[in-house]
């Protein structure tokens, strides 16, 4: 057992979860105080130490890690109790907790510290002066650093048990933060929408952990992940129980068919739709999934968990095209996102399938087999190694894109008050009839989000747009940037699991056609928004003031564009690697690591794949956005220059908009559009079954309760009393039919005497 | 001598007239009267068994019975008294106020 | 020490406590009619003060005199009482009889018990009417009639002399002068239900109740009768003898048969309860208490006599040849009396009929004496004993609770009637200990613990179970005593019970008092005592019990 | 002491008020309430202490089945062999420090109530009959206190409920009472088919584990007709289906107190006699009832839940998840496996702390929107962000949300309800989800929505809209802040329990090879 520094790393988690009352009851103390307001942003300045330090705890780890391999931390345990009879694997008897480190943990570590310390920053520009919630906001950073403990736990567990107690914090911050809107109904149900769609798949989530549970008697990483634990499993139960909790990860990761709450939970603030929405809780399920890997790579299973990892290929697959369709039609910018951040996780599920099948097919655990390099090894690490790196990649490029949502849709509201604020004659900012008036003004159609009402920004928030730009490409796939390194990788095992089992096929095309529509629709709102001219009054007013925004977004287009320099370092590699030999800066320098990706990636042996990596990008970086740039293209307003490496863009699009523009009305009105519009409808078929079938059975239900489980033992009353009154009319008052009465007592006494004798 | 089982049997038939009297008929009184009948059928049979059973103890249990026939009488008529007093009726069957 | 009759002194210490009973009626007769009456010397123009009639002392007259009187009697009579209770640890008891050997009273805890029950249930009657005696519903402004103290003596002399009739049932060890003592308590309760004579109900129950009553105990008489004529004497010895050998004869059966008939009247067995209720609203309160209580238990006393010493068979012999027809009548008996009170509007019928479900439970515990030594039980007599004593447990606190109920009803009657439930509407604002009083007795009454209700309800059910599981080993439920299902009938009669009683409660809690009721009641003093007495006993012989077990089992013991 | 002080005292308070004017009781409605709470804190530093070792020293985590700590044993009814036996152990000693707990929360969360002179000694009265159920261990004694904790509940009802009180109050008696005599007969019939015939539930488990060694005590036909005598006294009294409809009503129409201490302790009262009779002494009846219970208890759980949804009063509905709750334990028992065993008595624990701060939002609700309508009042968030953050939170613990208390017990039921009934698994998972649907539905139309505006209910009658007072928040915060320590450190009685059921499981035979 490693000491040292991880003795605190259980510090990263509980110092967001004590400071969440601290907050909270602050907030309570001195809402609407001057000082607290403007000085601590309403909690906001409190917050963000703590998740700075938390950062860099986490980043002290992260380094012991990768220079000691620090291992497991048992903390103790948490709870224990009698089991009397066992079955034949189960010994122990108790819930542990500690802290478990694994290359896995390290890469998801640093995404949830690092975003949520960079979203803490932007929120303190995007909340503060949100002007919904006056006085208000210390709620939402109390929820806020909840749900960074309950991210940094889930990750940091050392059992599956604790991932899914923190899992559920975090279903419950996301459910407070969805609704922080309250008032609007549209928030309200939209929270519960989230919580209910997710706690479905906990549901199956916790029995897949009783399964797993009952089979190892333990839920320890430890325990679960020992190959001689495993040998002792009934592959069979296995499958059941790592499949019920893929139906968690589905939930959590809004995956076909539980995905209909990401739309909806746009309705949160924008900070939350980046951090939880996009780049931290929607990877948990992901998380989940990845941490099986050990349990398909196991000798004894082998080729006996092929059918799970293509059912979780296959979620993906559908998920992939089905949201990159979704997002064809949107018009809000938020719900763009959100659709592609539903395609981009389903991208990695099917990675994820595809390298578990892999590992599970391939004699991969060793690197070298007499002296020689293994290629199954090879294959199933650069397999696994591409999903874990496209989700790292995935969630700085997402969590970005949507600060820049937010920073577009935060002007834009801004521009939109000011100018309606020249209307009115309103002296007073701050007073409380004013917040009164103030709602008036949302009342109206007015919608920021909406990308109808923007084009053009290019070069009134070039902060943002180079962000939005730079995160575009990533998740598009444009060479080099990104997810460039990632997603070929996964789009190239899915084919080459396809080549093996036909029945891969499916989530393997999937993939492949999801990569041009993902560019078609990123470069579609990339287009709308920030090229072309203006597209209303508000839109031209537009500019960037806080500065609490563009830190975030600088940083992390930096991040997002140093991609590159992770892939040198043999990240795909290293974070798939479950042996502690390949450690970070490996034994080859920078080009070397290069040309192992290029190696393994790019520069396939086989024909077969180094056509279809080539397919792949040609379709994605040229042919989606050449069609979205011959739809929406266009050249900004006379006069407005965008910076020197958006401008290039901006004209190409314009003239490909002017050469190769063509009428897509005919498809703009076609069924499936509508379809598409309506989310596939479904949305409507689950709310009407809730409505219709549940509700509707539960208040049949409930009226049979009451009528006939109550009604029963009323009726037995009711029945009662009438007896009673019918008995007492025996009583009739006459003195003779009392003596009659008795007389025939007499005789009944008689009868029964004679009986007896 | 009469054999005592044909006095038996009289005192038989007397209760039965008694019993039967007292809830077939209205009028108070003849109630009262049918109660007389069944007292005296178990004094008849008293009697008739002491002769019998050669015991005098029986002859005591008549007298005391024909005593406890007399005060009977007398509450009796002294309530149906009262009775008619409030309800100016001696009919059992019209005094029904207190029923069910 | 000289003998009067065939009774020695002795004898007459023995009696002490019916004797007292008898002086007091005495002083009764005479202390109200003292005055300076004079006796004229015939021939004569002397006069002689003689001290009765006249113009009546000032001190004589007073209306309360005749009831402080009465309760002193009763008072020392079951002070008496008790004493030997407590003092007495020999089970066998002391025979008066007659110069020819015949066994007239036996003085044992059997019958000092019962007599202690009709006591105290006489007392607190007497107690209760102290202050006054509501002539009846409608108040009267004519003082006179209400506390005229003729009036009042006769109605005390009433109570003593039922007092007396009961002690005699109590004592009486030869069938035909329990009769005689069965017959002048009935008569004087039958006169007592009819005192308000001047109310069109109070006429109407007492004919009921006297008609229906003495044809009951006519019929007992004429089973008497044919009982003499099939042993040859009515003496309980004697009759056991001869039913140990002759038991099953057509004669004995039809003899047995009217006997039960009258008793069965007394304690208000389905089918011969119809009156009971009539008689009970009829009545004034208190005694319609007494005939819930004292008259119950007195019925009851028959019954255990007759079956219990007469026709219970030996140790060897099986179940008693009546158990079928005692249980079928007890199942009958509790269920009509519960159900019958379900839905009763009137509190005082109501009573009644709970008075006849009580009767059930009596006879359900009488049955399972029946089968007392069925599976031959290790300790049969022991099992037997169990069951009676809590008979006797039962009906002792039952005149705690049963009388305490109707006393409260007694306390609304003052006020203006008390036949319908509404007429407790507000108690519960009104009179806050009186409502609590009321709770207490109507729980106390379904069996909730820790009243004493609870521990008798709980003794019986033992008792059955205890004689239903024989011994002590059952492949199955059914191979226990049939008796058992009475004792589950039993508790589930006890939960239909619940739903009246409680709606007494809920009606004193909840609704709001009629019109013109509203303030707080008279004061009434004497009822309050009696009622507070009676609360107290029903929650003190629930909790602490054990004494008075203890002396009912010496006194079952004493039975045999 | 912990019973008798408490009964004692309030017949003391009840007398002393009686005698008084309704004027004058009024007067004494702030020292009643004052001494009441007193008592019960000292109450609560009583059984603190004890648990802390500091009177008596007992190690908790020590006791095995039937053996009782702080046992005092005096002579009651000589005659009867009945006696005042009292101790305590791991399946009562949480009970017990529950009830305690709960008294003077629930006092606090009703301070203001009408006619305190009465209220709060009742409110000590039935505490202590609690705290007697619990702690007896002497037949008579347990069914007398079982039978006396209905009194002071059925006043409480009366004067204090709501529309219906008169109806749910009778109702509730007389289910109760109708249930505990089957019970009452039961029992008697088992008294007097032993050898060694004694109230003393110690004695009558050490005897029938004595007789079960050579064959089944009693015959099985026998344990079973008595077994399920006793077992539907409990059942009733849980509430499991079809049992249960008593509890909406009796819920809807308590005061909140009330509700508290019925939700709380009251309904626990069935597990654990349960646990402490008909399994103790019948452990073969039980192996053939496992089925059985566990169709009862997975009744309950799935219809409680399905009602819950289709109910419009908050109430109402919360009483029906409790009905839901309750099925969990009989779930547990039915697992036959200790750590079922031990779920389902985290579960009364847990349910105790967490359906009193349900019952404590609802009555607030009540008593500051006059209504109990879901839907009547939206928004509480703005005005009333109080009242919406503990009602919140009870929500979220009651649904089983992880780190919170009801989450331990669900999470072991279901490990050792696979074990035993594999797929049937799936109708307690679909109960969780159901569970959230009716809590957020009914979250969304109070908490949440209402506009920018919030309209106030028309029960208000045009009132501003208050949050909940001091002494309410006080109680929430308590409640909420156990919930979370016993989410977080279970162990602080589970380890007693679990000691528990390990010993019993052995002791009794089942269970283990």
């Amino acid at each position: 057992m490693a000491g040292g520094i991880i003795e605190y790393a259980i510090f990263i988690v509980l110092l967001p979860m004590l400071i969440f009352p601290v907050i909270l009851f602050l907030g309570h103390i001195f809402n609407g105080n001057q000082t607290w307001v403007k000085s601590a942003k309403e909690g906001g300045l409190v917050a963000l130490p703590i998740m700075v330090a938390s950062f860099i705890l986490s980043m002290l780890v992260i380094v012991e890690f990768i220079g000691n391999n620090l291992g497991e931390h048992h903390i103790g345990t948490w709870l224990s109790f009698g089991w009397i009879e066992s079955g034949s694997t189960i010994e122990a008897n108790a819930f542990n907790v500690g802290i478990y480190i694994d290359h896995v943990t390290v890469m998801l570590l640093f995404v949830a510290s690092f975003l949520c310390m960079l979203i803490n920053i932007f929120s303190i520009g995007y909340m503060n002066t949100d002007p919904v919630n006056d006085n208000r906001n210390h709620r939402f950073y109390a929820e806020f650093v909840l749900f960074c403990s309950g991210m940094l736990g889930m990750v940091l567990a050392d059992s599956f048990l604790w991932l899914f107690i923190f899992w559920e914090l975090m279903g419950l911050c996301s459910y407070l933060l969805i609704g922080f809107y309250y008032h609007k109904p549209s928030a309200a149900y939209a929270a519960k929408k989230a919580f209910l769609t997710t706690r479905v798949g906990d549901v199956f989530l916790v029995i897949g952990l009783v399964i797993l549970w009952n089979l190892f008697g333990s839920l320890d990483y430890a325990v679960v992940f020992d190959s001689a634990n495993i040998a002792k499993v009934d592959p069979g139960q296995l499958q059941i129980a790592l499949g019920m909790m893929f139906i968690g990860a589905v939930g959590k990761s809004a995956q076909f068919p539980l995905h209909v709450w990401l739309p909806d939970a746009m309705e949160g603030p924008t900070p939350v739709s980046a951090l939880i929405h996009a780049a931290t809780m929607v990877n948990a399920g992901l998380y989940l999934v990845a941490r099986m890997f050990p349990l398909f790579g196991a000798e004894s299973m082998h080729g006996e968990l092929v059918d799970l990892a293509f059912i979780i290929a296959t979620i993906g697959g559908i998920t992939a095209v089905m949201a990159a369709a979704i997002a064809f039609v949107q018009d809000d910018l938020k719900k763009v996102l959100a659709y592609s951040t539903m395609s981009q996780l389903a991208y990695i599920f099917t990675g994820l399938g595809a390298a578990l099948w892999l590992a599970n097919s391939y004699d991969w655990q060793e690197a070298y087999i007499d002296g020689k390099k293994n290629y199954d090894h090879v294959i199933v690490v650069v397999a696994f190694g591409a999903a874990l790196f496209h989700l790292f990649n995935h969630a700085m490029a997402k969590g970005m894109l949507f600060m820049a949502s937010g920073s577009v849709i935060h002007e834009m509201h801004h521009a939109h008050h000011d100018l309606h604020h020249h209307h009115d004659d309103h002296g007073d900012d701050h007073g409380d009839d004013h917040h009164d008036d103030h709602h008036d003004d949302h009342h109206d159609d007015f919608d920021p989000q909406s990308m109808s009402n923007m084009g053009g920004l290019a070069s009134k928030m070039p902060i943002t747009a180079t962000a939005m730009l730079v995160g575009s490409a990533s998740i598009m796939g444009l060479p080099l940037i990104g997810g460039f390194w990632s997603k070929e990788g996964i789009i190239a095992n899915a084919w080459r699991v396809a080549l093996e089992d036909p029945r891969f096929f499916l989530p393997a095309s999937c993939v492949l056609i999801g990569a041009a529509m993902t560019g078609f629709y990123m470069s579609r709102m990339w287009l709308k928004t920030f090229a072309g001219k203006p597209k209303s009054e508000v839109a031209e007013n537009v500019h960037e003031h806080t500065p609490w925004i563009p830190i975030p977004l600088v940083t992390l287009t930096f991040v997002t564009l140093s991609s590159v320099i992770l892939a040198g370092m043999m990240f795909t590699k290293w974070v798939a690697t479950p042996e502690s030999e390949y450690v970070f800066f490996g034994k080859m320098g920078m080009i070397e690591g290069l040309i192992y990706e290029f190696e393994h990636v790019f520069v396939n042996p086989d024909m077969f794949f180094f056509v279809l990596t080539y397919i792949a990008i040609f379709i994605g970086a040229v042919v989606g956005p050449g069609l979205a740039m011959a739809l929406y293209g266009g050249a900004l307003s006379d006069g407005e220059k965008a910076k020197p490496w958006m401008q290039p863009i901006i004209n190409l699009s314009s003239r490909v908009n002017k050469k190769r523009g063509f009428d897509n009305s005919a498809w703009a009105n076609s069924g499936l559009s509508n379809a598409l519009k309506e989310r596939l409808y479904f949305d409507k078929w689950y709310d009407a079954a809730m409505l219709k079938l549940v509700a509707g059975f539960a208040n049949v239900s409930a009226a049979f309760d009451r009528k006939v489980v109550d009604g029963t033992i009323k009726t037995i009353e009711s029945t009662s009393q009438k007896l009673s009154t019918q008995i007492r009319r025996l009583t009739t008052g006459s003195a003779r039919d009392y003596i009659m009465m008795a007389a025939l007592g007499v005789l009944v006494i008689y009868l029964l005497l004679g009986v007896m004798i | 001598m009469i054999d005592p089982a044909w006095v038996s049997v009289l005192s038989a038939i007397l209760f039965t007239i008694g019993l039967w009297g007292a809830f077939t008929r209205k009028n108070a009184i003849i109630v009262l009267m049918c109660l007389e009948l069944i007292l005296n059928a178990a004094n008849l049979q008293f009697v008739a068994a002491a002769i019998q059973h050669g015991d005098a103890s029986g002859w005591v249990y008549a007298i005391f019975a024909i005593a406890i026939a007399a005060s009977e009488v007398a509450i009796g008529l002294a309530i149906f008294l009262a009775m008619y007093g409030q309800h100016e009726t001696i009919s059992l069957d019209d005094v029904n106020l207190l029923k069910n | 020490m000289a003998a009067i009759g065939g009774m020695s002194a002795e004898d007459l210490k023995l009696l002490a406590p019916e004797l007292t009973v008898f002086v007091g009626l005495l002083l009764i007769m005479i202390v109200p009619n003292l005055g300076n009456g004079t006796f004229r010397i015939p021939g004569t123009s002397i006069r002689l003060p003689w001290f009765l009639g006249g113009t009546r002392y000032k001190f004589v007259s007073s209306p309360r005199l005749p009831g402080l009187l009465a309760v002193l009697t009763m008072a020392v009579a079951l002070f008496q009482v008790v004493a030997y209770l407590i003092n007495s640890n020999g089970l066998d008891g002391d025979v008066v009889s007659s110069n020819s050997g015949i066994e007239i009273f036996k003085i044992n805890m059997f019958s000092r018990i019962f007599e202690a029950i009709f006591f105290a249930a006489l007392l607190l009657a007497a107690i209760a009417s102290l202050d006054r005696l509501p002539i009846g519903p409608q108040k009267s402004d004519d003082i006179d009639v209400l506390f005229n103290n003729r009036r009042q003596a006769d109605f005390y002399i009433l109570m003593l002399t039922s007092a007396l009739g009961m002690s005699v049932v109590a004592l009486a060890q030869d069938m035909f002068v329990l009769f005689v003592g069965l017959e002048l308590a009935s008569f004087s309760t039958y006169v007592l239900v009819a005192f308000h004579k001047e109310t069109r109900a109070g006429s109407e129950g007492g004919a009921k109740y006297f008609i229906v009553g003495s044809v009951a105990s006519a019929v007992g008489l004429y089973g008497l009768s044919m009982l003499y004529l099939w042993a040859g004497s009515l003496q309980f010895e004697v009759l056991a003898v001869k039913w140990a050998d002759d038991g099953g004869s057509a004669l004995s059966m039809m003899a047995l048969g009217f006997v039960l008939v009258g008793f069965a009247f007394k304690i208000s067995a389905v089918p011969f309860h119809f009156a009971a209720p009539d008689a009970y609203s009829g009545a004034n309160s208190p005694v319609a208490g007494v005939l819930a209580t004292a008259s119950k238990a007195m019925g009851m006393l028959g019954l255990m006599r007759v079956l219990l010493i007469v026709t219970i068979p030996e140790a060897s012999g099986g179940s008693a040849i009546w158990i079928g027809l005692l249980g079928v009548l007890a199942a009958i008996t509790m269920t009509w009396g519960n159900i019958a009170a379900l839905g009763s509007e009137n509190p005082k019928r109501m009573l009644a009929y709970s008075s006849v479900a009580h009767a059930g439970y009596m006879l359900a515990a009488l049955t399972a004496i029946g089968a007392w030594n069925w599976g031959l039980a290790e300790d049969a007599e022991g099992a037997m004993d169990v069951v009676v004593a809590a008979l006797l447990f039962h009906m002792f606190v039952l005149v705690f609770f049963k009388l305490g109920a109707f006393l409260v009803l007694g306390v609304l009657e003052m006020e203006g009637g008390a036949s319908r439930l509404s007429s407790l509407a507000g108690l519960g604002k009104r009179e806050p200990l009186l409502a609590v009083g009321m709770f207490l007795f109507m729980i106390s009454l379904a069996g909730v613990p820790p009243m004493a209700g609870f521990l008798s309800k709980l003794l019986v059910i033992m008792g059955i179970v205890e004689v239903a599981t024989g011994t002590g080993s059952l492949s199955s439920i059914g191979d226990a005593h049939w008796v058992w299902w009475l004792a589950l009938l039993m508790v589930l009669n006890s939960a239909i019970s619940m739903f009246y009683y409680l709606r007494i409660s809920v009606v004193m809690y909840f609704h709001e008092p009629e019109e013109g009721r509203e303030g707080p009641l008279a004061s009434g003093k004497s009822i309050r005592v009696a009622i507070a007495l009676c609360a107290i006993g029903t929650v003190a012989f629930g909790l602490v019990g054990g004494e008075l077990v203890e002396i009912c089992r010496d006194a079952a013991q004493s039975l045999r | 002491m912990l019973v008798i002080l408490p009964i004692l005292a309030s017949i003391f308070l009840l007398i002393l008020t009686s005698r008084l004017n309704p004027v004058a009781r009024a007067k004494f409605d702030a020292p009643v309430r004052m001494a009441a709470l007193l008592l019960s804190l000292g109450m609560f530093t009583l059984a603190t202490l004890m648990f802390l070792g500091q009177i008596g020293g007992v190690d908790w985590n020590n006791i095995t089945f039937n053996t009782f700590e702080f046992q005092e044993s005096y002579v009651w009814i000589e005659q009867l062999g009945i006696t005042w036996t009292v101790g305590v152990d791991g399946l009562s000693f949480p009970m017990v420090w529950l009830t305690t707990l709960l008294l003077p929360i629930a006092i606090v969360a009703t301070w203001n109530e009408k006619s305190g002179a009465t209220y709060f000694p009742l409110m000590l009265m039935l505490g202590g009959a609690l705290i007697g159920v619990f702690v007896a261990l002497d037949m008579f004694m347990f069914y007398v206190f079982w039978e006396l904790t209905l009194i002071p509940m059925f006043f409480m009802i009366l004067k204090w409920g709501g529309k219906d009180r008169k109806y749910a109050s009778q109702k509730f008696f007389i289910y109760t009472f109708t249930a505990s005599v089957i019970m009452l007969l039961g029992l008697l019939t088992m008294y007097f088919l032993m050898d060694t015939q004694t109230f003393n539930m110690q004695d009558m488990i050490v005897q029938a584990k004595g007789e079960n060694a050579n064959g089944v005590w009693l015959g099985l036909e026998v344990q079973k007709v008595l077994f399920i005598m006793l077992m539907l006294g409990f059942l009733v009294k849980l509430p499991a289906a079809p049992f249960h409809t008593w509890l909406p009503d009796a819920h809807v129409q308590a005061p909140t107190g009330g509700s508290m201490m019925l939700a709380g302790v009251m309904l626990k009262m069935g597990a654990y006699g349960m646990f402490r009779l008909p399994i103790s002494l019948f452990p073969h009846a039980l192996q053939e009832f496992q089925f059985i219970i566990m169709m009862i208890g997975l009744v309950s759980l799935v219809w409680g839940a399905i009602v819950c949804l289709g109910q419009t009063n908050l109430k109402k509905m919360v009483a029906y998840s409790s009905v839901s709750h309750m099925g969990v334990i009989l779930l547990g028992i039915a697992s036959m496996q200790p750590l079922g065993w031990a779920a389902a008595l985290f579960m009364m624990f847990a349910h105790g702390i967490i359906s009193p701060m349900l019952f404590a939002v609802c009555g607030a609700f009540k008593h500051h929107y006059h209504s109990m309508e879901i839907g009547a009042m939206r928004g509480m968030a703005r005005h009333s962000p109080w009242l919406a953050t503990s009602m919140m939170f009870g929500w979220m613990a009651s649904l089983g949300l992880p780190l919170l208390a009801g989450f331990v017990a669900e999470l072991m039921l279901m490990v050792a309800y696979w074990y035993e009934y594999g797929w049937w698994i799936i109708f307690p998972g679909l109960v969780l989800a159901i569970t959230a649907a009716y809590y957020l539905w009914s979250m969304q139309r109070t908490i949440f929505e209402g506009g920018e505006e919030t309209q106030p209910p028309k029960s208000l009658h045009g009132e501003p809209v208050p949050d909940i007072d001091n002494p309410e928040k006080l109680a929430m915060l308590l409640l909420a802040a156990f919930t979370i320590l016993f989410g977080i450190m279970p162990w602080i009685f589970l380890d007693m329990m679990d000691m528990w059921t390990r010993s019993a499981m052995q002791f009794l035979g089942l269970g283990g090879d």
